[in-house]
């Protein structure tokens, strides 16, 4: 993260606005400081599903700085339901933090039978996509524009496990407001591309 | 002599009983003009499509139709409070418990029925099914059955909390649904206490699915000016679900008619009464226009008709030959969110009981105890009698676990303990009474047609060279022909079965049965029945079954009944036929009853072969005048057939597989099946039966399951996951027979169709385990899939180069 | 299993084509075979607004020789691959791979392209693609371009086609004669995806060693993965029993697949070691 | 009804015009609009074949196929393999070997097997179970229906000869 631990976990503190850095969440409604109403949408390859459901806050650890989220929604066929668990936790590294986060997806009904195979993936791309969006929003607060990707996700080569730590590269793409795979590895790849040449990325 | 020769033209021109007729009813299929339930197009029809609930164990917190209701052709939208008025958002189970039709407050298993859309075609009711929107707030859910009866478990069905019975005996757990016993517990485990060996085992029958290739279905036609009801359906039992319909309905039997038409296959799955079948008559009734509601073949393996989910516990005790004394099977039974298993009343864990097997067993001791969990409910009989499978497989599989512990080979320790052919018929010690049986001849010619030594030799090489080769061993008895109505009877009903025949004056015949054929071929096999019975050509034999309106009351076809009760029936109704045409003929030629002998397809005079009438003559004359006085004109009967005990086929089957331990891939290498199923009606359609059987068997050993996840997610309702296997991995099957008919049965015979599920499953598992009992292995749990074939070399240490 | 309604175009060329995908942008689907997408859109969890259907466009047909490279038109059909004389004498790894995907009414239906642009984890061509060093063509509003398989499968369904653009042809370097090849696939059933696989090309040097190996894993991870490291590690080797051994641990170790039905994250990890060992034997006995 | 499309396409030789949406998927449109029944719906996903029908020389699966995209097309379904009173080769064999149970799966098998036998006109079993296996029988093991194919191809051949 392009700016202190301190200063990263600060930016944390806007517990609605972090909730909005899950992946594809839009909050429609703000319950208290921790419940919110919102939508989730998921894009995986030509598959998109949308939930209806809660975002909580469930747990915020200004020692530890760590922020944990869960989203428990219905698709909008009615056929599945998703739940999200994204723990985010800040580590110092200097004048610059690192962002370490798991994320724990489950699904049921039509997506669990059909699903099984890409959900490890897909929480891994929550996992990035939180990340991106997190950097992004660390940076539009003033921080310093964030540096190229790391190695871990740049190289291009396939996304780590569900549970694996993610730096991510800052990128208006990788910011979207929706899970979309393309959109993400894409922007990973235009980064590594630009790394490749000795660029950073604007 | 040219005479026999003659005689032997006229028989064949019958073809009657034993003779491999090709079927009536080919046909219209092989034209692509059979009439499945999804064939069938009324004026006016709407089509249903049903809301499904993605958790397992939920509240629902509120329904909203409102999106639903504007979407372009959506007609209306069913919830449960809608069938509450008219009493039908409840109905009864067979296995003597309530389900709820459309889920009221609750849903208990996931895929559960919440709503039904009714619209003018299936596009519009599906997108008026996601239209819906329902609220749901999570429960807490068990899926394993050994937890369902713990302290703190979430109670299931609030909606019987306070019942303390449901179908069987007093309830000690909200869910626990019943517990069943027979035999001598004492005297088995005094044996036991004092028993040179004795064997333990934890056996499990997967939960599977039948997964007939046409899901269920219906089109319920109610008519507001008659007041008739007519319900056309996929279901193997079409007189017992008119009863059920009418007892929920409040609607006359008598306006109900149900007609079965072609079914693409049942396997068990279409005996019980489902929600769709239901909701869809109160639709038409509402509408007051056709409904039709075929399920998805998603929704048909997530919530109709499955079987098993047995967890047994199998004990043998023995004397150091091998001779088995005593037995001690328990099962906890998974019977998901309700209690809707097809059972007789008094026997709620089917014919668990047959689980002695071919073997003389002195002692023995069984109990089973059905749980309910949040799983869709069932508990079909998969192509057997009601948990036959179950019980077959636990005690072919502890035989064989009995032999490794004493050493004994596997074909000989069978041996010791058949049951012998002067011991029949046999009362086994549950007090089922084997009516016929010969086992030692039909296990020695299997054993030599595989060359079984040279096997065992074969086996022992590669062993000495690290490779897997397994040879699995089945000689299983079934129990078929539910039943007499002494034992057997749903909802009070009797197993009884019925076959009403008329002759018309010129030869022709209809027989009514009470069954309902799915593809094993009734509308040819019965003809050759009363072909024979009647002399006259199976030809001009009209069978008709399966509209309640034409046929007389039966129990339909599921259990391999059909042949040994409703086939039984035909051969009485047939001979009550002849009987009258004797004393016709006797009229005739002026003789006396006893001066006759039948001979194919007439009355001769002893002694006078000239003098004769054949049938077809007698058929005209009994609608003239010419008749004996006092007679009454025409050929008719009608037969009630109530079988005083049920059958008993039996196989010695053999597997031989070739196991990959780097892979766990197996590879059945052979399999020799040696059925008995009695007296043989039509050889072709019994090998056909048999083929299919085996490769069921080989199904269900090797790859069906009904996967969930600790969230009582469903993780393979497509054919995407679900296996049933393609040409390319069904094994070639060689098939072999005795006969051995059955004492009480008018013509011998016993049912075939189930046979080669029941017997193959534990052959395929038997052989399985014994590629790997050089190991120590005594057990290994179906489907014997690589992955867990491998994960088994891998617990060997053997899984690597 | 209906899919929601949505617009249909059946462009009769490529530009045409083009033009419509430019139009509709992320509303529009392509169709190629559509064993993937529509069973997709039946479940309602795909719901493109406008689906264009390739299938009407006959340039993006044919299987040729041009130089020392085979092009296939990118819908061209599975049973198109399994019938080709052609691929059969040039590249038969392509038809052994083929042969191992789905059934025969699917193979019918489903294209090359088609399998390569879903890029689901589970399609075989994609690791054949790698195997086989193949290159892609793709067409744009801007024009065309050339993109090499390797690195051209990113993550999951995420390849390097740009929006707007349209996979018109594979381009296939002819392998040197007498390089082996095979594609050894781990599956349940007929028409189930890999519990496991392996595409291995094998050039052998007339001492016997390892002159060069390419081994490409399929259904192990979110991607296709190439087994760079067991490339390198077999150059110059001899392929003995330790050597095969060798290469297929490190072809696991860069292995990451989901459990599934198929099997958990170890027995997929173990086959693909299996499936390496399986795969490199075969393309060594038909090496020369 | 939105977007709807005017199809024209030969059925069993036939011309015929069917005003669809772009969704409506063949099997629909053979069974409910054309009064063709005899292509089944066994599972929706495309593993079983039930629904198989021959397009332009192909076999194909009717429940993943649009019919908007058959404009132009032969179809060949199993009502159109009777001809002249005389039923296919394929027809006989199947009943001859007892190649079926339930039926449920049959015109499916018989459309399949007949573009088999145009493209391998004697086919061995492996051959048979090989090009068979995208459809399912759940009734009669395959045994018989391999030696049906196997019967009719000799049939045919001789006819040929």
């Amino acid at each position: 993260m392009p700016a202190g631990a301190e200063a990263t976990w600060g930016f944390l503190q806007d517990v609605e606005a972090v909730a909005q850095c899950m992946p594809g969440a839009t909050i429609t409604e703000r319950i208290d400081e921790r419940h919110f109403k919102g939508t989730v949408t998921m894009r995986i390859g030509p598959a998109s599903m949308s939930f209806r459901g809660d975002v909580e806050v469930t747990q915020i650890d200004s020692g530890a700085r760590t922020l944990r989220l869960l989203g428990k929604g219905t698709d909008t066929t009615g056929t599945s339901g998703a739940s999200m668990d994204l723990t985010a936790r800040i580590e110092d590294a200097g004048d610059a933090s690192n962002l370490v986060g798991t994320s724990q997806v489950s699904m049921s009904g039509k997506a669990a039978a059909f699903g099984a195979r890409v959900v490890s993936s897909v929480a891994d791309q929550i996992l990035k996509q939180f990340a991106a969006n997190f950097a992004a929003r660390v940076a539009a607060l003033g921080g310093k524009p964030p540096s190229g990707a790391s190695a871990a996700v740049g190289s291009g080569e396939p996304a780590a496990g569900a549970s694996a730590a993610a730096p991510a590269p800052a990128s208006q793409r990788a910011a979207s407001r929706e899970l979309n795979g393309l959109a993400l590895m894409w922007a990973v790849f235009k980064d590594w591309l630009r790394a490749l040449f000795g660029k950073s990325p604007a | 002599m040219p005479d026999s020769v003659e005689i032997r033209e006229r028989e064949a021109k019958l073809q009657g009983m034993g003779c491999s007729r090709k079927r009536k009813e080919d046909a219209r299929f092989i034209r692509g003009q059979g009439s499945y339930v999804d064939d069938i197009k009324l004026p006016g029809m709407l089509f249903g499509a049903m809301v499904r609930s993605p958790y397992a164990h939920a509240r629902i917190k509120s329904i909203n139709k409102q999106k639903a209701l504007a979407v372009p052709g959506v007609v209306a939208v069913l919830v449960a409070d809608d069938l509450k008025p008219v009493n039908l958002a409840w109905m009864p189970t067979l296995g003597g418990d309530v389900q709820a039709v459309l889920a009221d407050q609750k849903v208990c298993f996931q895929y559960q029925e919440v709503a039904f859309v009714i619209a003018s075609d299936r596009y519009a009711a599906a997108d008026g099914a996601e239209a819906v929107e329902v609220d749901y707030e999570e429960l807490p859910v068990i899926v394993d059955p050994h937890k369902a009866m713990d302290k703190d478990a979430p109670i299931i069905r609030e909606d019987i909390a306070d019942k303390t019975e449901v179908g069987h005996g007093p309830r000690t757990h909200p869910n626990h649904i019943f517990t069943w016993e027979a035999g001598d517990k004492a005297a088995t485990d005094a044996v036991f206490a004092k028993a040179p060996v004795t064997v333990r085992e934890e056996i499990l029958n997967p939960r599977v699915h039948p997964c007939p290739l046409e899901t269920c279905g219906c089109v319920a036609s109610f008519s507001k000016p008659t007041g008739q009801l007519t319900v056309y359906m996929t279901s193997q039992a079409p007189h017992l679900v008119r009863t059920v319909v009418s007892m929920l309905s409040g609607i006359a039997e008598s306006k109900i008619r149900i007609v079965g038409g072609d079914i693409g296959g049942g396997f068990g799955n279409k005996v019980p009464v489902y929600p769709g079948y239901v909701v869809s008559i109160v639709a038409s009734i509402v509408t007051g226009v056709p409904i039709k509601w075929i399920e998805s073949r998603i929704d048909n393996i997530s919530t109709t008709g499955f079987a098993r989910d047995y967890h047994g516990v199998g004990e043998l005790a023995a004397d150091k030959d091998g001779r088995i004394k005593a037995l001690r099977f328990t099962a906890l039974a998974d019977h998901g969110a309700f209690n809707s298993h097809v059972s007789a009343t008094k026997l709620p864990a089917g014919l668990f009981s047959i689980c002695t097997g071919s073997y003389d067993i002195p002692t023995a001791y069984c109990r089973v105890d059905a749980v309910y969990t949040n799983k869709a409910p069932g508990g079909v009989a998969y192509r057997c009698s009601l948990r036959v499978t179950e019980a077959v497989y636990l005690i072919e599989r502890m035989i064989d676990v009995l032999a490794q512990k004493t050493g004994i080979d596997k074909a000989e320790i069978r041996r010791r303990n058949f049951v012998k052919a002067e011991q029949f018929p046999y009362t086994t010690a549950f007090g089922w009474t084997l009516d016929s049986g010969n086992y030692h001849p039909a296990l020695e010619r299997t054993l030599k047609a595989v060359d079984y030594e040279g096997l065992r030799r074969e086996q022992a090489a590669k062993r000495a060279k690290g490779e897997l080769m397994g040879i699995g061993i089945s000689t299983f008895t079934e129990i078929v022909g539910a039943g007499p109505t002494k034992v057997c009877d749903i909802l009070g009903i009797g197993l009884f079965d019925s076959c009403e025949i008329r002759v018309h004056p010129t030869g022709s015949v209809i027989a009514r049965l009470g069954t309902m054929s799915q593809g094993q071929g009734h509308a040819t096999t019965y003809a050759q029945i009363i072909a024979t019975e009647l002399g006259l050509p199976s030809e001009d034999i009209q069978i008709e079954e399966g509209d309640t309106d034409k046929a007389p009351y039966g129990a339909g076809t599921w259990g391999s009944r059909s042949t040994p009760v409703a086939g039984a029936a035909a051969a009485r109704a047939a001979r009550k036929i002849k009987d009258k045409a004797r004393k016709i003929a006797a009229h005739l030629l002026e003789v006396g009853e006893g001066d006759l002998e039948w001979e194919v397809d007439r009355f001769k005079v002893k002694g006078n072969p000239s003098e004769a009438k054949t049938m077809k003559e007698i058929c005209m004359v009994s609608h003239t005048g010419n008749i004996p006085a006092g007679m009454e004109q025409g050929l008719n009967s009608v037969e009630y057939y109530d079988p005083p005990n049920l059958t008993f086929p039996f196989g010695a089957y053999v597997c031989v597989v070739d196991v990959d331990r780097f892979t766990g891939e197996i590879k059945v290498r052979r399999f020799y099946a040696l059925d008995d199923c009695g007296t043989r009606i039509n050889p072709m359609i019994i090998e056909g039966q048999i083929h299919g059987g085996l490769t069921e068997a080989f199904a269900v050993a090797m790859g069906q399951a009904v996967p969930f996840d600790e969230n009582g997610n469903h993780l393979g309702n497509s054919l995407m996951d679900y296996f049933l296997p393609t040409a390319v991995e069904t094994p070639k099957w060689e098939t072999d027979f005795t006969v051995t008919p059955s004492p009480h049965h008018p013509i011998g015979a016993k049912g075939v169709a189930e046979s080669p599920h029941v017997g193959g499953i534990p052959c395929f598992s038997n052989a399985v385990v014994d590629a790997f009992a050089h190991l120590g292995v005594t057990h290994m749990d179906m489907p014997h899939t690589s992955f867990r074939v491998w994960q088994q070399c891998k617990a060997l240490g053997i899984h690597e180069r | 299993m209906i899919p929601r309604p949505f617009e249909y175009h059946a462009p009769a060329n490529l530009p045409d084509a083009l033009s419509l995908l430019n139009r509709y942008g992320d509303e529009a689907k392509l169709l190629a075979g559509g064993h993937s997408l529509l069973p997709m859109m039946k479940l309602r969890f795909a719901a493109p607004g406008h689906l264009i259907d390739l299938g009407k466009i006959g340039e993006l047909k044919g299987i040729k020789q041009v130089g020392n490279e085979i092009r296939i038109g990118s819908m061209t059909t599975e049973n198109e691959l399994i019938w080709s004389k052609l691929l059969a004498e040039k590249v038969p790894l392509l038809v052994e791979g083929a042969r191992l995907i789905s059934d025969p009414q699917v193979r019918y239906k489903g294209t090359i392209g088609g399998d390569i642009s879903h890029a689901d984890p589970g399609n075989d061509h994609p690791a054949l693609m790698l195997a086989l060093d193949a290159a892609f063509v793709l067409r744009g509003a801007k024009g065309e371009r050339v993109a090499p398989a390797n690195g051209y499968f990113m993550g999951l369904y995420a390849t390097g086609i740009e929006p707007g653009e349209i996979m018109t042809q594979i381009r296939i370097p002819i392998p040197a004669a007498g390089t082996g090849w095979c594609y050894a696939k781990l599956k349940r059933k007929t028409g189930d995806f890999a519990a496991a696989a392996a595409a291995v090309m094998l050039r052998i040097k007339g001492g016997g060693t390892v002159e060069d190996a390419r081994i490409a894993l399929t259904n192990l991870g979110p991607t296709p993965l190439k087994a760079r490291a067991a490339e390198d590690y077999l150059r110059g080797k001899t392929l003995d029993d330790a050597a095969v051994a060798e290469a297929a641990r490190l072809a696991m170790s860069i292995c990451e697949p989901s459990g599934d039905q198929r099997g958990d994250v170890e027995y997929k990890t173990a086959m693909a070691g299996e499936m390496t060992r399986r795969a490199l034997r075969t393309a060594l006995s038909r090496a020369s | 009804m939105a977007n709807t499309h005017k199809v024209a396409f030969k059925l069993n030789g036939k011309p015929v015009e069917v005003v669809v949406e772009a969704r409506e998927l063949l099997i629909h449109t053979l069974r409910e609009k054309l009064q063709h029944t005899g292509p089944h719906i066994g599972c929706e996903t495309s593993h079983c074949g039930a629904c198989t029908v021959d397009i332009d020389n192909m076999s194909v699966k009717s429940c993943t196929q649009l019919t908007v995209q058959c404009e132009g097309s032969e179809v060949l379904t199993i009502e159109g393999f009777e001809q002249g009173g005389h039923m296919h080769a394929l027809q006989e064999a199947f009943t001859q070997e007892h190649a079926l149970q339930c039926g449920y799966c049959t015109p499916g098998m018989i459309t399949r097997a007949y573009r088999l036998l145009q493209e391998i006109p004697n086919p061995t079993e492996e051959e048979i179970r090989y090009w068979m296996a995208g459809n399912l029988c759940r009734c009669t093991g395959y045994q018989n229906i391999v030696k049906a194919v196997q019967s009719a191809a000799g049939k045919l051949a001789a006819k040929a000869a």
